[in-house]
């Protein structure tokens, strides 16, 4: 047997890693035990600063103090490419694709296979497609690994990253929410892998905000707050509410809120509507009610981001009608919606919500220059700040100050910021789109909250989800949709269950299931 | 356009006289070109002093399905637009048609001009007219053409010596039609030392102190102006002191600037030399705001008789301009283009003569030019 | 303790890098050149400021949006070009052909036609770039080609000369002791200001600039932003090259050549980013200086005119590699 | 059926648009002047595009990762004026003053020294764009002022001339009755192809392009790629310029200005995007072709000078706006 003393107990071991940035102290001391063949659940609240310690130990981050041992033995690690040579695999948080290059290019980015000719080395083509196409099989993947990596959608272009990682053959594999925009088809694939890993001796770390993924997967949980290391715990150990209470440092009881908000008339009314792109929404109509919380459910790719994209006027609209207040409007850009009563919360944060190089005044404000101004030309400024100081303080978003660049806060606090900016907007109807994607559970049920506070002012929202738990959670009545096409209509409380959604939204072909009766 | 240009055309032809009679009066002048006429006789180059232009030209109707292919170096240029549109009048005046003229615009860059060179000859012209960007690159421009069995007039830069031999010995259908451009330093440097020492030295030291705005450092006209005029100043035995040299480009807003700045930083300055007359103004803009007075404080000279600068000089706000006689020379390109298509041929080197211009002759000057 | 006050100063000076840097190269040239420090000269690296500093205010707003605009020293060409042609004494011999016999125009009116007409074409390169999403580097470089055409067929290329007084004068008379020229720029940049701080449109800018998709769901005006910025931005080369034709008392087509990259540069180096997103009014200010200011020292210094082309570039590279440290992060 | 028949026809018109147009020219062109079909003319526009088609490669790289090279003019310059200095007859009378009694080198050498200045340059420029994260507008317009304020001190302005025959025979030489300096293009064009599709440093340009985080996330060596990219760049433009140095006969501190804007253009045109991440050989080969046969037909059809500048504007308008559509996602 190979396993003597000398073998140490751990596979990788982070001590005291500190990490600052201007203004923000986002690691302090922090330790990570990871043992062989395991899977160790990192746990903690938006910005608790997980992706901050990954991202040291793959060497995109340099660590201001603290060690890293790899099998007992020191090491350093400068960059990526040296973290693989150490067989470091990551996936990360925010997805790296290059749009334009195939998907296997983009697996085998930074290690491309090569003949040797001398000092000339000349890329293998062949072997590379030939290995990418097995790696993408193994994932449940049928893609074309010559076809360009813009064809798939997002989730999608997640699974390729994960193949990726899985297929570098690493000791070490660390996954950063890479559920967030995955179906739950894509999760179970994912989970059988990561079994196969863990049988074949790969250590991993995981981060997930989704609980019921953390008991069903993880070995141990390490739990994270406000950069700083809480403890290391047997999964077997804790319940979701013992993770919860320590993450946030307090008990948290009720996730979703009690709501007792009442649906009133017909605000909104979507006739027909038809995307140009006859593989996107076909004929998709639908009713929303003031003061309603609408669903809408479905894998990834249903559709849904479409649908609402082109509701708002981001998407253009072959044909069909949008009725608001009894009136019919017509969209076509984004401020003729905004105009009609309509706002829009995207699930792309960083691709089209945030103004990284802006404050978060700015990017409060911008929503609303329009509306407050001296003499038709002069921004009012006193009143803007006095608006932008209150989302702040209601919304409870942790920042210096309303003049700190919004880069430099953490995702949860980021989308706090978006909400911020449309509740200054005051729409009638407030689109949510994966409203709380890669956010903590803390800020979650802040989230929650204010959708529920908002329904019973009188504000509709539709909420686009595809976690199962917080759309039948928080969701007055549900669309489910499949293919472009909506599948099913749950308007009973009763009947808005997994099942039913599920049968829904596996419904891929037009054959006329009856649905009641 | 067209009235504009028959009324500009009808007095040129008229003032055409006075303006080489202006040029052989100038005895300096005189002089340069019979040095250059020995100097040629040694080289073997023909050389031809240039025609008047006459009160008439007659049509050669032999001419009119003639093509004509002309490459000017760059059309923005002040001095070649007056050249170019002479140019086009004295060609259609000798029987050339109009729609066979064809100018292509160089963009100062030799690349584009060789293209456009390659172009003429495929297109089968009868006759090329070119003002080379890079005067270096003539040879391979001659043989490219001499191959192609086009007659060839270079106008304004000047190849070098070697080529023009080479055009002589080889019995090549090729010349040059020009000034020197030394000729035109050497003209400004006159008219400075004409004005005497005791004029010019306003600090006393014995010396003329001036400052240089230089053209195009790349462009022949720019170094030969620079060099020509102070080494006139000193060959009619003044004593020079340099106090700024400074690179203009042509260019009047960048020469204002420059000039003030070197008026701030040397308020002695006696005599601002200039490549040309719209770095000139911008140097009289400058040497006003400075609160100077030229021909009382200052002195300032610059090339090419812009008309501005021609009322300046009458004006008394500026000493004296070196009129390039695009007149002579156009009409002389003309006719060297129709000597080479009806079988006179033509000498190597044309030459034409700068003139002088100050407050003596400015009225001729401007007589002539407009 | 120590060690906090030894990283202030570093601080200090990586984030004031080049205004350090100017301000010793000023100080060295004022001890070799006792003049550089007259009260003439100054007004003239202000003259000479003035109208850079509107062409970079005018350019800093592509540059903001992470556009550029390459058309601006050919705008400033056409702006100086119209504007002499309108300006000219009426019993000036080389008066412009087509305005023979027309009386020189009240100069405030020759200036509204300069603005309208760059602008017209500054609106032209926006539409193409906001609504048909050419480049802004390309649109601009064909507007460029295609302004310089017009120019060329505009004048003849003939320079423009005789200038009636109520011209010139823009450029030698004063208000307080200072140039109008330099109130010209001070008025200019006080209404950049005002539009970059004060008003929605500025706002839509610094918008567009940090994320244009983010942009255009926050219901930004995007399309049309982008058109006004570029239309806002040739108008200020009009004005410039109005400035500039009286401030050097004639115009031809070259006027301006090639102004656009030392105004592109200027900017980035007084702090706008050229990603977009980042800037302000006084880092065009900032820029234009430094250039002047080293123009000018050079030149007093007594150097080479070719080696001033050598340490422009070197000036431009340490300025920048030690402005960038400033934004980017220490990883 | 039809619908569809129509749509592939629009289709085909959009994706090929700037080609189509240009075929259209091409055979007006042809019927109003028929010389321009002649095998000597074509090859004249072949011989043209052989060094734009040059530069345009080396640019390519830049554009590729969102990047850009205003210093290109200028190092053609400079490298077509080292390789006048090393190859003019030894007993032609202007001879470079610095080598006067130096025969003129072999051009392969002559060549392999040039290649190596401007290289050296490039990577000065790639080293602040990579190392010090300089923006490479920024970057390559102050090497723009470096490399020019060196070449006039260099050959102190004076123009080159007298290149020997082994030199000029480079332009006139044929092989196969195709001119030596469109082997040249050809054979560069092979080489850039190779790089981009067959090496790893190709594969790591297009992924900078496409996602510089990502490329830098995935362990590919940004930094060094980026200098390389660029180093190779000037490399590429130093044999520009030794191929138009050759072809005009002569070089001087102008030679190339201004060729990085067409080159730039050029690239865009054929399809490689500014925004970075896409862009192929025949990408340069089709901008370049598109550039050359409508330069050589606006001549041939005796259009004016000066509205040429105002076609060339209008058609980069036109081709890019209808290739644009090709990308803009249909949404
Ligand atoms: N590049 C950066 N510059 C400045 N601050 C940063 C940077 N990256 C992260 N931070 C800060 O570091 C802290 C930790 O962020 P990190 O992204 O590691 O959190 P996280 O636990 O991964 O959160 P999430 O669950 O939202 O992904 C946050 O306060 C964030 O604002
Ligand atoms: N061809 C494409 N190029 C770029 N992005 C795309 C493309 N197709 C889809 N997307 C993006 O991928 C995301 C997922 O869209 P998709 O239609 O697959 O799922 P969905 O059900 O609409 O979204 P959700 O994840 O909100 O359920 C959307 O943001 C969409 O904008
Ligand atoms: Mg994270
Ligand atoms: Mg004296």
């Amino acid at each position: 047997m190979e396993g003597n003393a000398a073998k140490p107990e751990y596979r990788l071991e982070l001590k005291g890693i500190c990490k600052y940035f201007p203004g923000v102290k986002a690691l302090d001391g922090v330790d990570l035990h990871l043992r062989p063949g395991k899977v160790l659940a990192l746990m903690g609240e938006n910005g608790a600063g997980k992706s901050t310690l990954m991202k040291c130990l793959f060497g995109i981050y340099h660590p201001d103090a603290g060690e890293i041992y790899m099998e007992g033995k020191k090491i350093e690690v400068h960059n990526p490419d040296e973290a693989r040579d150490l067989g470091i695999a990551m996936v990360h948080q925010e997805l790296q694709p290059v749009l334009d290059r195939s998907i296997g290019e983009n697996m085998y980015l930074g290690r491309y296979p090569v003949h040797k000719y001398g000092p000339l080395q000349v890329i293998d083509h062949k072997k590379m497609y030939e290995e990418a196409a097995k790696w993408l099989k193994d994932i449940g993947l049928d893609f074309d690994p010559r076809a360009k990596l813009s064809t798939l959608s997002i989730g999608q272009m997640q699974s390729v990253e994960i193949a990726k990682a899985v297929s570098q053959n690493a000791k070490v594999v660390i996954f950063d929410e890479p559920t967030s925009s995955l179906s739950d088809k894509e999760v179970e694939i994912l989970f059988r892998i990561m079994n196969d890993l863990r049988d074949r001796g790969v250590s991993m770390v995981y981060i997930s905000h989704k609980m019921d993924e953390i008991k069903r997967i993880a070995d141990d949980v390490q739990i994270m707050r406000d950069g700083t290391y809480v403890g290391t715990w047997p999964a077997a150990d804790l319940t979701i509410d013992d993770i919860i209470a320590k993450m946030v440092g307090r008990e948290l009881t009720n996730v979703y809120p009690h709501r007792d908000n009442t649906p009133g008339d017909v605000i909104l009314e979507v006739k027909h509507l038809s995307s140009i792109n006859p593989k996107s929404f076909q004929d998709v109509s639908f009713t929303l009610r003031k003061g309603e919380i609408l669903g809408f459910g479905g894998l990834v790719g249903a559709q849904r981001t479409e649908l609402m994209e082109g509701i708002f006027g981001i998407r253009i609209v072959a044909s069909g009608e949008v009725w608001m207040n009894g009136k019919q409007v017509n969209i076509k850009k984004p401020s003729q919606a905004m105009k009609a009563g309509i706002g829009l919360i995207t699930e792309d944060r960083r691709g089209s919500g945030i103004f990284g190089c802006l404050s978060i005044k700015d990017n409060v404000g911008i929503s609303i220059y329009n509306k407050h101004l001296k003499a038709g030309i002069a921004l009012d400024h006193p009143t803007i700040n006095k608006i932008v100081d209150d989302s702040i303080k209601q919304l409870s978003i942790k920042t210096p100050s309303m003049n700190e660049h919004i880069i430099n806060l953490s995702g949860g606090n980021q989308q706090k910021v978006i909400v911020a900016r449309w509740l200054a907007n005051d729409p009638d109807v407030l689109i949510m789109d994966e409203p709380t994607r890669g956010i903590d559970v803390g800020a979650k049920s802040e989230i929650y909250d204010i959708m529920a506070d908002l329904a019973k002012q009188g504000k509709s929202i539709i909420m686009v989800s595809s976690e199962m738990a917080e759309l039948l959670g928080m969701s007055d009545r549900i669309y489910v949709m499949c293919n472009g096409k909506i599948r099913g209509e749950l308007t009973e409380h009763n009947e808005m269950t997994q099942e039913r959604v599920m049968s829904f939204a596996t419904q891929f072909n037009e054959k006329k299931e009856t649905e009641t009766a | 356009g067209s009235s504009a240009s028959t009324t500009a055309s009808a007095p040129a032809s008229e003032a055409a006289p006075a303006a080489s009679e202006a040029a052989s009066t100038t005895a300096d002048a005189a002089s340069t070109a019979a040095d250059d006429a020995t100097a040629a006789a040694a080289d073997g180059i023909t050389r031809a002093t240039a025609e008047a232009v006459p009160d008439s030209i007659e049509a050669d109707t032999s001419l009119a399905d003639k093509k004509v292919g002309v490459c000017i170096y760059q059309f923005s240029d002040n001095f070649m637009t007056l050249f170019r549109q002479k140019l086009q009048e004295d060609l259609v005046a000798m029987g050339f048609k109009e729609e066979n003229i064809t100018f292509a615009d160089g963009a100062n860059d030799q690349g584009t001009q060789t293209g456009q060179i390659d172009n003429f000859i495929a297109d089968q012209v009868d006759v090329l007219i070119i003002n080379p960007v890079n005067s270096s690159s003539a040879a391979t421009i001659t043989d490219k053409v001499v191959a192609a069995n086009i007659p060839l007039v270079y106008i304004n830069r000047e190849p070098d010596e070697a080529e023009e031999t080479r055009w002589a010995t080889e019995g090549l259908n090729v010349c040059y039609v020009g000034c020197d451009a030394r000729q035109s330093g050497t003209m400004q440097g006159e008219i400075i030392a004409d004005l005497g020492i005791d004029t010019i030295d306003k600090n006393g030291n014995g010396q003329v102190d001036y400052i240089m705005i230089e053209g195009d450092p790349e462009n022949v006209d720019a170094k030969y102006r620079t060099e020509f005029s102070v080494k006139a100043v000193q060959d009619a035995g003044l004593e020079v002191n340099e106090l700024d040299d400074e690179v203009g480009n042509w260019d009047q807003a960048t020469a204002q600037g420059l000039v003030a700045n070197a008026l701030a930083s040397h308020p002695e300055t006696e005599v601002v030399f200039c490549n040309n007359d719209a770095m000139g103004l911008g140097a009289l803009q400058a040497i006003q705001a400075a609160g100077k007075t030229v021909n009382e404080d200052i002195y300032l000279v610059g090339v090419d008789a812009l008309t501005e600068a021609l009322e300046d000089i009458k004006a008394g706000t500026y000493t004296g301009t070196v009129f390039n006689d695009h007149l002579s020379q156009a009409y002389n390109t003309a006719l060297a283009a129709k000597n080479f298509l009806d079988g006179t041929g033509n000498a190597q080197y044309i030459g034409c003569d700068y003139v002088k211009v100050t407050t003596d002759n400015v009225d001729d000057i401007m007589a002539s030019v407009q | 303790m120590e060690k906090t006050n030894n990283k202030k100063v570093t601080d200090f000076l990586i984030n004031n890098g080049v205004i350090i840097i100017m301000f010793i190269l000023v100080i060295y040239t004022c001890i070799a050149s006792p003049n550089f420090l007259s009260s003439n000269n100054l007004m003239n690296i202000l003259l000479n400021m003035s109208f850079r500093l509107v062409i970079a205010l005018g350019i800093s707003g592509c540059v903001i949006t992470a556009g550029c605009d390459l058309s601006a020293g050919r705008m400033i060409g056409l702006g100086g070009c119209i504007a002499g042609t309108l300006l000219q004494k009426l019993d000036y011999s080389g008066k412009f052909a087509l305005f023979k016999d027309m009386p020189p125009l009240n100069p405030f009116l020759a200036l509204l036609i300069v603005i309208c007409i760059t602008g017209f074409f500054g609106a032209i390169t926006g539409f193409f770039i906001a609504y048909l999403s050419v480049p802004p580097f390309i649109a601009t470089l064909a507007m460029m080609e295609i302004v310089y055409g017009l120019d060329l067929i505009y004048t003849g290329a003939s320079p423009l000369g005789g200038f009636t007084q109520e011209y010139t004068v823009w450029a030698t008379g004063k208000f307080i002791g200072i140039n109008y020229l330099i109130w010209i720029a001070l008025i200019m940049a006080a209404i950049t200001w005002f539009i970059y701080n004060m008003t929605r449109h500025g706002k839509y800018m610094y918008a567009i600039g940090g994320n244009p998709t983010a942009a255009e769901v926050a219901g930004v005006p995007v399309k049309t932003t982008l058109l006004l910025i570029y239309m806002k931005a040739a108008m200020f080369y009009g004005i410039a090259g109005f400035m500039l034709g009286a401030k050097s008392g004639g115009a031809s087509v070259n006027l301006g050549l090639g102004y656009e990259m030392e105004a592109i540069a200027a900017c980035t180096i007084g702090g706008v980013s050229v990603t977009g997103g980042r800037g302000k009014v006084s880092s065009a200010f900032i820029g234009v200086a430094v250039f002047e200011l080293l123009k000018a020292a050079l030149q007093f210094l007594g150097v080479n005119p070719n080696a001033q082309y050598i340490a422009l570039g070197v000036v431009i590279f340490i300025a920048i590699s030690l402005d960038i440290r400033k934004y980017v992060a220490k990883k």
